[in-house]
């Protein structure tokens, strides 16, 4: 179990593979974000707070789940650190911690249903992510 | 051939004839520099003509004369190899082209039991006398090691052909199968392969010193001065050194003659390392073949700006 | 499972290249970069310079990996050298592999004057390797053992 | 004489063994070679010749004779002779045994070479007679009786059985040791078989080789003879012939800087090797003629000159089958000897 | 033997003692004692007197890398009699000290370094470098504002140079600006006049619509084939009037020199004050080229001078010195797709801004909008396009002038339209500069340009505007722009012809393909290939004050080579034993340089004498790298200060 923030940010960086001390802060990757305007803590400081080590506050964001894992903050990043992967690394910690299921099959058509617009993609990955 | 020697010796056409001399038992031809037309009755062409004379060329090239010289078709590349390297003038040599189809290894009929040979009547069928009995054998089972990776009958260099029609197409195996083999074992079982044959090596120099494409003046391992000098194998590892040594420095110039393993005393399959780097070359760099032609440039003595990087070595192998 | 001798320091000899290597290398010191202080290296004006007598010399003599540095290709000093150096080492690292000596004892790399940093990386890559293989026990001369 | 059944070999080797190292000649890949025994070792009865003589284990090929230890400027010199262990070689045919005899002359002739004596003394040859000889043979040339070889134990193989028998003290010994083993036996079988293979010998090409004319004598006519030219021009100046002779016996000694010290030893050199002879100031043979030349006089006249006309040669017939371009002493004896006097 | 403590940099991690006392006991060491400096004065003087006192044959200095003092070492040798290259650096402080932090294991690994360079150094001897004449004629390739300069400052001095511009006039880049910062003067007016300057120049020959095609030989002796491409105009009989290009029907080509914002004749002058004023046809263009047809020029030009059935022409030159200047283009935005450059047309770069504010550009100096010729009411400026991004993302490197050109266009827009709206994104604004920051806070508070911090992530056209959809990092929100024109501060990108010209010269490049100076701090205008210098952008970026800082800076130091009659060469070159020469030509044919060459030769054997075709050093083309030793299977060529013996030497000692 990770209890310590250090150990949760290394954690992250080693599960994302991206080294987010690269980041130069130009902010490309909010500008670029399609939800970035919804979101509590925007891609470029997502990452600030992963470098500063404070994934707690990163773990209770909104943007966590916000978030379309889109990808457009990593091709257009010119230092080369994948904001969605980050994204992507905390919110597996979450799902870690929480420890069970939280997604089913069954729960998927009952999904779809409910808003035509839910990326079908973003169900695919959550079922992944949410079952285990 | 006799003849057109004659011709040429008496007319003094050529200074000198480099053939074959008939020996004193069925199978001990030795090359020969004849001056003398009467001598020519010596000379002999037959199935244990399989050395190969081109690099006599470089000593007997240096009197102020032409030289006629008898090759082989595998022994023109040599020759072309050694023209290359400005070792033997062109112009002082009258090269025949002789046919041939396949020589006969002597100690392939010892290993087979034959002992006491004192008659071989060269055939298809080869017909042995010797003190305790005769024999009989396909020609085919006794060819020399390099014959069994025949190059073809086209001869790559010559001023005439004789005898073309005594050539015949030898079988063509996979010259680089037991390369290939060894490449595909771990490398424990290489290394025990290697040190099995390499162990063997008394250090006798006649690898080395048969070789045509190993003409320096002096030869590293010779020379006092050169900080790796070795007369013997003290060790395992000089026992390495000499034979890496010797096949790098041959490397792009080696024509695949196979003289090495034939003359080795110990039966070292000496070309298997020089094959290692012929096949290595062809592989990494376009297929060479050196004495192709006497204009070709070592593939070492030039380069590709896109060549691979040593790491190819590790994924031909697929493994490690 | 192989027992590893946590004792053992495995010698390496590097060859630099004095235009490229040699200043990277420089650059890793004055970076104050850590590398294994097995790592020995010598001056070379162009890693074609380095002649295979002198790798197989490195492990007579109980060298248990030999790694030659040049400039990357294009950019050697001399315009060729170290095309001719990658050819010659390909396939003289070839045959040593050939003969069974193990193939990570033997490395060419490419490090640039301002390369530092990666040429500390390389050797600390190799050096580890090395600790994983033990000592060179194919290729060495017993007459040069302790 | 004692007998012994082929089928009990093994048994008599672990023993001999037991008490020595045993060198016999054992196959390995295509070849013969005298190396040391093992149990299931296949060891061949009827292959006449090795490609190496068992010199090599009274004059090895390479030997270490002295070391320094190098600390700083600090120069110590360590003493690495040693006393030979005892050894015994079987299967010595009887050229192989008689060439050690002219090995003696040189070696254990003053000053004596300690490092051979040594390993003469410790050494024990059981020598096997030759009942099929190769075309190559020409032992008898120098009447060497292949059929009666020398040695400290020679032996014969007739049929199924192993017919011993001891020539010197040093034979007794061992005979005495693995004497349970054996039976005694008259030498009937040895000799029907002697004359039986007497005819064969009849026949070998070389029997009637000529070496009248070949003395001291007409040393400076030999040395100037224009045949040199004609047989010389073949030969690659490799050191096969001189490496596989069982009588050829010259040796080098060098050092080896190791990096912590100096290890000196003495090794196997070879006439043909163009840094034979060479000195501070150059090499006074210059031409490849010169060092052919050289073998050849040194073997049949210059050592028999020396050794009351013993040559330096046991007819083996080795250099005859490994000569990689088949000049050989045959050749050089019948282009100089009595037949064509020049 | 000598060792250094660098202060505390080597004695810091390397017990000194144990090094002098360990080096006592190697064979050959007489002497041997410690310093705090022994670079400083007194180091020196210290190694002065140790081989006057003790007879030195030869010294080893452990300290720092032979890169840095090797030369300093050797100077000491010289001045107290010793051959200077009996000295040996054990490199103990950049490969030792400042890499190990354990002071045993640093003692350890110094102690054997220094045996090594002890084992070299037994093996040592005394070498003389050769002499070399000096070609007095530089060769300047790149006739931008850099080259013009460094041609201008060396003929001043009195020496020729030659001039190898591409296009088919010199001028470069910087005639393409239309002001300059920080003083917002027009850069036709200073640039023009030098422009004349170095045609006018009796020592200056300028070879434009030129390129270099061949270059051999060596410092102070370089020999260079020029290739003047076919003009297809006789410039001696040209007198510039200009009515061929009137005339010419052909005028669909887009003009480089305005960025493809215009067209120009297939015959044509980039501009109007190029230099030559002599026009070029373009054979790609020209219909009598394609059609066989027209040959109109043909007619009207009065003087004859059109020449259709020119040739290249290729021109043999020798040269003591080459100085590159091949400057640099603007990285193409069309990667980038946020940026939808190439798409929308109202995105163009800084290069093409420059052309359409230029009073003598397409559209005579007025701002209008690419896409319907409209005037402009907001502009916006995106700063660091390309630049320092990841190398697969563009440009590793900042590329320096944007932020201070970038300020100078917000500056002028809101000077020329008052009317017109102009934000800049931006990173960061650098300017560090005599008067930079000041232009930019002019910008800011003069001008109003309202600078964003954040960077754009989209532009997208909305009813014939874009919107720019970006980033505002102070507010931390995504902001949205309307714009009718973005200009997008393109990186510095180093000529695609660079690299070739690079390997023609043995020069060395960097990753981005500029010329690699010979040191960063030190030697910053020379590259490591001796003879070969450097001159503006094409070393890296840099603006116009900097670059002809550097032009001068060049120039002086191939005035340093041009001055001497004699060179002195390096004395580690290669050299064959004759006695072992195979004659084989293998050298020959590794050798980069030309250097070996064959000949027949009498060889005398002791006393033994044969004439045998043998290897011959030209030791002054020589450089020294070795290639022809390795190819040597007998060992004849051997490299002297790098012999087999020593290098095995140093292998051994490292392995004892």
């Amino acid at each position: 179990m990770l209890v310590d923030e250090k150990g949760m940010q290394e954690e992250v960086i080693r599960m994302s593979g991206t080294e987010p001390k690269k980041c130069m802060l130009c902010g490309k990757c909010s500008a670029t974000c399609p939800p970035s305007m919804d979101m509590d803590v925007r891609p470029h400081r997502f990452v600030k707070n992963v470098k500063a080590g404070n994934i707690e506050a990163l773990m209770e964001s909104e943007s966590l789940w916000k978030c379309l894992s889109c990808f457009a903050c990593v091709e257009r990043c010119p230092r080369g650190v994948e904001p969605a992967s980050l994204v992507e690394a905390v919110r597996l910690l979450v799902i870690r911690q929480q420890g069970k299921n939280y997604l089913t099959a069954d729960d998927i058509p009952e999904l779809i249903a409910s808003d035509e617009e839910i990326p079908q993609q973003l169900i695919v990955s959550a079922f992944r992510k949410y079952s285990k | 051939m006799r003849q057109k020697a004659h011709e040429l010796l008496s007319s003094g056409a050529v200074g000198a004839v480099l053939a074959w001399e008939k020996g004193e038992l069925p199978y001990d031809t030795s090359p020969a520099v004849f001056r003398d037309a009467e001598a020519l009755d010596k000379m002999v062409y037959n199935g244990f003509c399989g050395s190969n004379l081109s690099k006599y060329l470089i000593e007997q090239g240096k009197q102020d004369e032409k030289v006629l010289v008898f090759l082989k078709p595998c022994d023109t590349y040599s020759l072309n190899q050694l023209l290359s390297e400005n070792r033997v003038a062109r112009e002082k040599l009258h090269i025949i082209g002789i046919g041939c189809k396949g020589k006969l290894d002597v100690e392939k009929l010892r290993t087979q039991g034959i002992k006491g040979i004192t008659g071989i009547e060269e055939n298809e069928t080869l017909k042995i006398q010797t003190l305790y009995g005769d024999h009989e054998l396909p020609r085919e089972d006794v060819l020399l090691e390099k014959c069994l990776s025949c190059k073809g009958k086209d001869h790559k260099v010559y001023d005439e052909l004789i005898g073309e029609d005594l050539s015949a197409d030898t079988e063509q195996g996979d010259k680089y199968a037991k390369v290939a083999e060894l490449e595909g074992q771990t490398p424990a079982e290489r290394f025990a392969f290697w040190r099995g044959e390499l162990s063997k090596c008394i250090r006798c120099n006649a690898c080395r010193n048969t070789c045509p494409s190993c003409t320096c003046l002096k030869c590293v391992f010779d020379n006092a001065h050169s900080g790796v000098a070795a007369k013997v194998n003290a060790t395992e590892f000089e026992e390495n050194m000499f034979h890496i040594i010797r096949a790098f420095h041959v490397a792009g110039r080696c024509s695949d003659c196979g003289e090495c393993s034939r003359v080795c005393p110990q039966g070292i399959p000496i070309h298997l390392l020089n094959r290692k780097f012929i096949k290595d070359i062809s592989g990494f760099y376009g297929e060479f073949q050196a004495g192709e032609t006497a204009e070709l440039n070592s593939p070492l003595l030039c380069y590709d700006l896109e060549d691979a990087e040593p790491n190819i070595i590790s994924k031909r192998e697929g493994d490690n | 499972m192989q027992v590893k001798d946590q004792n053992f320091k495995p010698l390496v000899v590097s060859f630099c290249c004095n235009w490229c290597s040699y200043a990277g290398a420089d650059l890793a010191g004055s970076s104050r970069l850590e590398y294994p202080a097995e790592v020995k290296i010598i001056r070379i004006p162009c890693s074609c310079r380095v002649d295979p007598l002198f790798v197989l010399r490195a492990f007579q003599r109980g060298a248990d990996g030999v790694i030659i540095n040049g400039c990357h290709p294009g950019d050697c000093h001399y315009t060729s050298g170290n095309y001719f150096t990658r050819r010659r080492m390909t396939l003289l690292f070839s045959m040593l592999d050939y003969l069974g000596i193990e193939r990570e004892r033997t490395r060419l790399e490419w490090v640039s004057a301002a390369e530092g940093a990666r040429f500390a990386k390389v050797m600390n890559e190799f050096v580890g390797k090395l600790h994983e293989m033990g000592a060179n026990k194919r290729l060495g001369d017993i007459r040069c053992k302790e | 004489m004692l007998k012994l059944s082929l089928s009990r070999m093994e048994e008599l080797f672990s023993r001999i063994n037991g008490e020595r190292t045993l060198y016999a000649p054992i196959q390995i890949g295509e070849q013969t070679q005298f190396t040391p025994w093992v149990p299931d070792a296949a060891v061949q009865m009827n292959r006449l010749s090795t490609v190496k003589s068992p010199k090599d284990y009274f004059f090895p090929h390479i030997e270490d004779i002295a070391a320094f230890r190098v600390q700083g400027k600090e120069i110590e010199i360590l003493d690495v002779r040693t006393e030979a262990a005892p050894f015994a070689v079987f299967g010595v045919r009887a050229c192989d045994a008689e060439s050690l005899n002219l090995l003696d002359r040189i070696f254990l002739d003053d000053p004596i070479d300690t490092f051979y004596e040594s390993k003469r003394k410790s050494g024990l040859i059981i020598t096997t007679a030759c009942f099929e000889p190769e075309e190559t043979c020409f032992c008898g040339v120098f009447g060497i009786d292949a059929l009666s070889p020398g040695g400290d134990i020679a032996t014969w193989i007739v049929d199924d059985t192993l017919y011993w028998n001891a020539l010197t003290e040093k034979g007794e010994a061992l005979t005495e040791a693995v004497k349970d083993l054996f039976e005694e036996t008259d030498d009937m079988a040895v000799k029907a078989a002697q004359e039986k293979a007497q005819t064969v010998f009849d026949k070998l090409p070389f029997r009637d080789l000529n070496l009248d004319g070949l003395t001291g004598e007409v040393l400076m006519k030999k040395f100037n003879s224009p045949e040199w030219a004609n047989l010389n021009p073949s030969c690659l100046s490799c050191g096969t012939c001189t490496f596989i002779c069982p009588t050829c016996h010259c040796y080098d000694i060098q050092d080896f800087d190791t990096g912590k010290g100096i290890q000196r030893f003495k090794c196997w050199d070879s006439c043909m090797c163009s840094d034979f002879t060479l000195m501070a100031h150059g090499n006074p043979r210059t031409s490849q003629l010169e060092r052919f030349r050289q073998r050849y006089m040194h073997k049949l006249i210059y050592f028999p000159d020396n050794n009351d006309g013993a040559y330096a040669c046991v007819g083996c017939g080795r250099c005859v089958q490994k000569c990689p371009i088949s000049m050989n002493i045959v050749k050089v004896i019948k282009a100089l000897g009595v037949e064509n006097d020049v | 033997m000598l060792v250094c403590w660098c202060g505390s940099n080597i004695a810091g991690t390397v017990d000194i003692n144990t090094v002098v006392e360990a080096s006592k006991r190697e064979p050959g060491v007489v002497y041997a004692t410690d310093y705090q400096y022994m670079c400083a004065e007194g180091g020196q003087a210290m190694v002065r007197r140790a081989i006057e006192e003790h007879s030195l044959t030869g010294i080893v200095v452990s300290a720092c890398s032979p890169r840095m003092h090797e030369t300093t070492f050797r100077k000491a040798a010289a001045a107290a009699g010793l051959n200077p290259y009996m000295v040996e650096i054990a490199n103990i402080r950049e490969h030792c000290s400042w890499v190990h932090k354990d002071k045993e294991v640093g003692t350890e690994k110094a102690v054997v370094l220094m045996r090594a360079a002890i084992a070299k150094l037994n093996l040592n001897t005394p070498l003389f470098p050769g002499e070399s004449g000096v070609i007095k004629r530089a060769l300047v390739i790149g006739g931008g504002i850099a080259g013009i300069q460094t041609a201008l400052d060396i003929a001043d001095a009195g020496y020729e140079v030659d001039i190898v511009e591409k296009s088919p006039t010199i001028g470069g880049t910087m005639a393409q600006l239309d002001k300059t910062f920080p003083t917002l003067d027009c850069a036709a007016c200073i640039l023009t006049p030098k422009m004349v300057d170095a045609a006018q120049h009796d020592k200056i020959t300028l070879y434009t619509y030129s390129e270099v095609d061949e270059v051999s030989g060596f410092v102070g002796n370089f020999s260079v084939k020029i290739r003047q491409k076919a003009r297809c105009i006789n410039s001696k009989l040209c007198n510039g009037c200009g009515d061929c290009i009137e005339k010419c029907p052909a005028k669909k080509a887009k003009s480089e020199f305005d960025e493809g914002l215009a067209n120009r004749k297939a015959i044509y002058v980039p501009f109007a004050q190029a230099v030559p004023n002599v026009p070029v046809i373009d054979q790609t263009q020209c219909l009598k080229f394609k059609t066989g047809k027209c040959g109109l020029c043909e007619k009207v030009c009065l003087p004859k001078a059109i020449n259709f059935e020119q040739q290249d022409e290729i021109i043999e030159k020798e040269y003591g010195v080459i100085i590159a200047a091949t400057g640099f283009r603007p990285l193409s935005p069309e990667r980038y797709g946020e940026y939808g450059y190439g798409q929308l047309p109202d995105v163009i770069t800084s290069l093409e801004f420059e052309r359409l504010m230029n009073a003598a550009g397409p559209t005579g100096g007025a701002l209008l909008r690419r896409s319907n010729g409209e005037k402009p009411k907001s502009i916006v400026f995106i700063q660091c396009v390309g630049s320092r991004a990841e190398p697969d993302k563009g440009k590793s490197y900042c590329s320096k002038i944007c932020c201070m050109y970038t300020a100078k266009h917000a500056m002028l827009v809101r000077d020329k339209y008052p009317n017109i709206d102009v934000s800049v994104f931006y990173i960061d604004v650098r300017t560090p500069g005599k008067n930079f920051d000041e232009f930019y806070r002019r910008a800011v508070e003069q001008y109003g340009v309202n600078y964003i911090k954040g960077m754009v992530g989209k532009i997208a056209e909305e009813d014939g505007r874009l919107r720019v959809q970006g980033s505002d990092l102070i507010e931390d929100t995504q902001i949205f722009v309307d714009a009718d024109l973005v200009v997008l501060a393109t990186a510095v990108e180093a000529q695609a012809s660079a690299r070739p010209l690079g390997t023609m010269l043995t020069a060395s490049m960097d990753q981005n393909n500029f010329f690699s100076e010979s040191h960063a701090k030190l030697r910053p205008v020379e590259s490591p290939t001796a003879g070969i210098f450097l001159s503006g952008v094409c070393q890296g970026p840099k603006d116009i004050p900097e670059t002809v800082a550097q032009a001068g800076a060049a120039a002086v130091k191939a005035l340093g080579i041009l001055s001497k009659d004699k060179l002195i060469g390096n004395p580690c070159i290669a050299g064959p034993d004759e006695l072992l020469c195979n004659g084989c030509a293998s050298c020959e044919k590794v050798c980069p340089y030309g250097a070996i060459t064959y000949a027949d030769k009498e060889i005398n054997d002791h006393g033994h004498r044969t004439t045998r075709h043998v290897a011959e050093i030209n030791e002054a083309i020589c450089q020294g790298c070795g290639a022809c030793t390795v190819t040597c299977p007998s060992g004849a060529m051997d490299l002297k200060g790098f012999t087999n013996r020593q290098i095995m030497a140093e292998v051994d000692a490292i392995c004892r």
